[in-house]
């Protein structure tokens, strides 16, 4: 059983495992929403003119 | 050879006339020697172990400073391109801007730098080492600035970009040389810590005329 | 590799590749969670050591993406590979952010050990500097507006940065020494408790599958982007 | 001491960043003749000089420096038997023009610094400073070096456009002794292009 009970580290481990999720949290978002901007712009221009 | 010895004299009086020469960089030197002293509500005498270590900061951000115009005006007035027309490859034509403006900065800079220890506080007698390091370290700083002058080319806000670049690279040479000035006023062994010393500065000697020149390569590419 | 330097190749091979990189770090990051809550209580440390699972790989892959950066530098400026500078560029952002989640989980962990919320410790110095080491890539990166000399700008500095790494180690760990501090923080050396082997290698690997997800998924983007921009170039050109 | 004899492109193409500006360029540079580089503007006549003279990387296609005997010549020795003259007179304002002209006739190689003094009537500026000519006067001072160093290729980019009619005949009689004595020259140039053997135009 996970032990969720981190006594008087508490106001430690949490914002250092909290910081870093959502750290990375928003890496990852801002990583896929560009990705998928651009992927989306770069097919409407393969319509338009097909290499 | 008269090409190169006129390059040189030309990157000399560029840089001994370009803004009143080496007194704007002890100037500067100077002005940031003064601020802590004054900032301490302890009164000066509580600095005096601090006296290497601000002058050490000082003579850092003075080196660094007055090398936003290295490049640039060239580049500027077009001069840039002539410099890389010429018999020199452009690995020496930045060689010889940097060391010509260490004659013109970085020396008078180590020759401030001991009276500007020894006011703060350093004891006297490491004023020898403290110019003997501000030299070495001095040819560090320029040269590893200069490096960071070429990439800072065109780019806005220069002087700043260089510094935010160039700073974190002069990490070594500073501790090595405020370890060796620190020795010498403790009256330790400061050997191993000016070896280390003339080791990046012997590094920075060969590592900046390839950078410098690919930099500038991209600058006018 | 050399295959991958083609921008059409790179894509259709790394196609596939993303969405498993993407899967593998979820399940890794959630797994490694999973150990890290799991793991008995470090004797000295107590709880505290759980910050370890999060700081250590932060401050690896810090430098790890400091190094695909140098190394993809060195590619663009010797090679002139188009996808290199492509890679140093995405590899920026994500190990600037690793590094700086190392700065703050290793004060976080400083505190209740030592009191303190910076610690001169050497490792975490280095830490400090590397991040200055990827603040001045960026800034160069954001001030030159010409984006082709921009990169090529940026390739030297990577690549100078990537070979004053080493040295600047170096002199952050001589300086150490000189004061004869032990180095505070000792827990990701040899001397690692064997039960926490388990949450700290998951952990490893899932900060690393997340780095290769992004640092991917950002080459990939701008790959595409580039396309469009020059797209809409050409067309204004005729326009 | 005509080096180049020839400058052959083969399917050039330059790109600025990702836009590309002209491709499949094929013309050749004989000895002896000047080309007018003509083509709106931002069709890359500029990029195309600059890169000639090595500046400029190009995207795809070669450039080839043979000698008279046909022999390639590499880039690294041909770049130190060029002359470019870009919109930039590359004089620095706070020097003297005595002083530019002798720093540019020693750098690049020649030593006639006098014959181009009197030739561009250069003698009452020689004591001024650079900031205080007139962009003529300055594009003088650099055309000064074209005459003070000789070298086969020049690379001019609308050198005329500064100087007034006097001095734009004097610039063509320049070109048209190098080009007699075996030079070459591509310039750059929107005036009707009189006087030059071949025009070479870039379209979009």
């Amino acid at each position: 059983m996970p032990d969720f009970d981190m006594g008087r580290y508490a106001a430690f481990v949490w914002p250092a495992w909290g910081i870093s999720l959502i750290v990375l949290g928003a890496l990852a978002a801002r990583a896929l929403i560009a990705a998928r901007r651009w992927r989306r712009e770069a097919e409407k221009l393969d319509q338009e003119r097909p290499r | 050879m008269s090409a190169l010895t006129q390059l040189i004299r030309r990157e000399i009086t560029g840089a001994w006339q370009g803004g009143g020469g080496p007194l704007m960089a002890c100037g500067f030197l100077a002005c940031a020697a003064v601020l802590p002293p004054l900032a301490s509500d302890a009164g000066p005498g509580a600095l005096v172990e601090a006296a290497l270590p601000i002058t050490w900061l000082a003579l850092a951000l003075a080196s660094l400073l007055s090398l936003e115009r290295l490049f640039e005006r060239d580049l500027d007035d077009g001069s840039l391109d002539l410099l890389s027309l010429g018999p020199a490859p452009l690995e020496a034509v930045v060689l010889i801007k940097a060391l010509a403006h260490f004659l013109a900065n970085g020396a008078p800079l180590a020759l401030a730098a001991p009276v500007c220890a020894v006011s703060l506080g350093a004891p006297a007698g490491a004023a020898p080492m403290i110019l003997l390091a501000a030299l070495i370290a001095g040819l560090g700083f320029t040269l590893t600035g200069t490096l960071g002058a070429a990439l800072a080319l065109g780019a806005r806000r220069g002087g700043l970009l260089i510094a935010v670049t160039v700073l974190p690279l002069l990490i070594p040479p500073l501790i090595f040389g405020a370890a060796a000035t620190a020795q010498a006023a403790g009256g330790g062994d400061f050997g191993p810590a000016l070896i280390l010393l003339i080791a990046y500065t012997l590094f920075a000697l060969a590592l900046t005329p390839l950078a410098g020149a690919a930099a500038v390569r991209a600058a006018q590419g | 590799m050399f295959g991958l330097a083609n921008p059409q190749r790179f894509m259709a091979f790394t196609r596939p590749l993303v969405p498993l990189l993407w899967a593998a770090a979820g399940v890794l990051l959630a797994l490694g969670a999973w150990f890290s809550f799991t793991a008995p209580e470090d004797y000295q440390q107590g709880d505290t050591v759980r910050i370890m699972f999060v700081h250590v790989p932060a401050a690896t892959l810090g430098l790890g993406a400091y190094a695909a950066l140098g190394v993809s530098s060195f590619f663009a400026l010797v090679f002139r590979h188009a996808l290199a500078d492509a890679a140093a560029r995405a590899a920026a952002l994500p190990g600037a952010a690793f590094t700086l989640l190392a700065l703050i989980t290793g004060s976080l962990w400083g505190k209740p050990m030592w009191g303190t919320w910076w610690v001169w410790d050497a490792r975490l110095t280095s830490v400090f500097i590397l991040f200055l080491f990827y603040l001045g890539y960026m800034a160069l990166r954001a001030a030159i507006d010409d984006e082709a000399r921009a990169a090529r700008s940026a390739a030297v500095l990577g690549l100078v940065g990537l070979i004053n790494l080493p040295i600047v180690r170096f002199s952050v760990d001589w300086w150490n020494t000189l004061h004869q501090r032990a180095s505070l923080i000792r827990a990701d050396g040899p001397s690692i408790d064997g039960a926490f082997l388990p949450a700290l290698l998951t952990m490893m690997a899932a900060y690393g599958a997340l780095f290769l997800a992004l640092w991917i998924t950002g080459i990939r983007t701008e790959v595409d982007r580039r396309r469009v921009v020059a797209a809409r170039a050409r067309a204004a050109a005729g326009a | 001491m005509h080096v180049i004899a020839a400058v052959e492109m083969s399917r050039l193409g330059i790109a600025r960043g990702d836009r590309s500006l002209f491709q499949d360029l094929d013309a050749r540079l004989e000895a002896g003749q000047a080309v007018a580089l003509t083509g709106a503007n931002g069709a890359g006549k500029t990029s195309l000089l600059r890169a000639l003279a090595g500046f400029i990387r190009p995207a795809e296609g070669t450039v080839r420096f043979t000698d008279a005997a046909g022999a390639e010549i590499e880039a690294e020795t041909a770049r130190r038997r060029i002359h470019l003259l870009g919109h930039l007179d590359g004089l620095r304002p706070g020097a003297r023009v005595r002083d530019e002209l002798a720093f540019h006739a020693a750098w690049l190689g020649g030593g006639a610094a006098e014959a181009a003094v009197e030739r561009l009537s250069l003698e009452p500026l020689l004591e001024l400073e650079v900031r205080k000519l007139s962009a003529g006067q300055r594009r003088r001072v650099a055309l000064a070096r074209l005459v003070a160093a000789p070298r086969p290729l020049w690379l001019l980019d609308e050198p005329g456009a500064p100087l007034d009619a006097r001095w734009r005949g004097v610039l063509a009689e320049l070109i048209a002794e190098h080009t007699a004595a075996g030079g070459l020259a591509l310039i750059a140039t929107h005036e009707p292009a009189h006087g030059l053997a071949r025009t070479l135009e870039l379209s979009v």
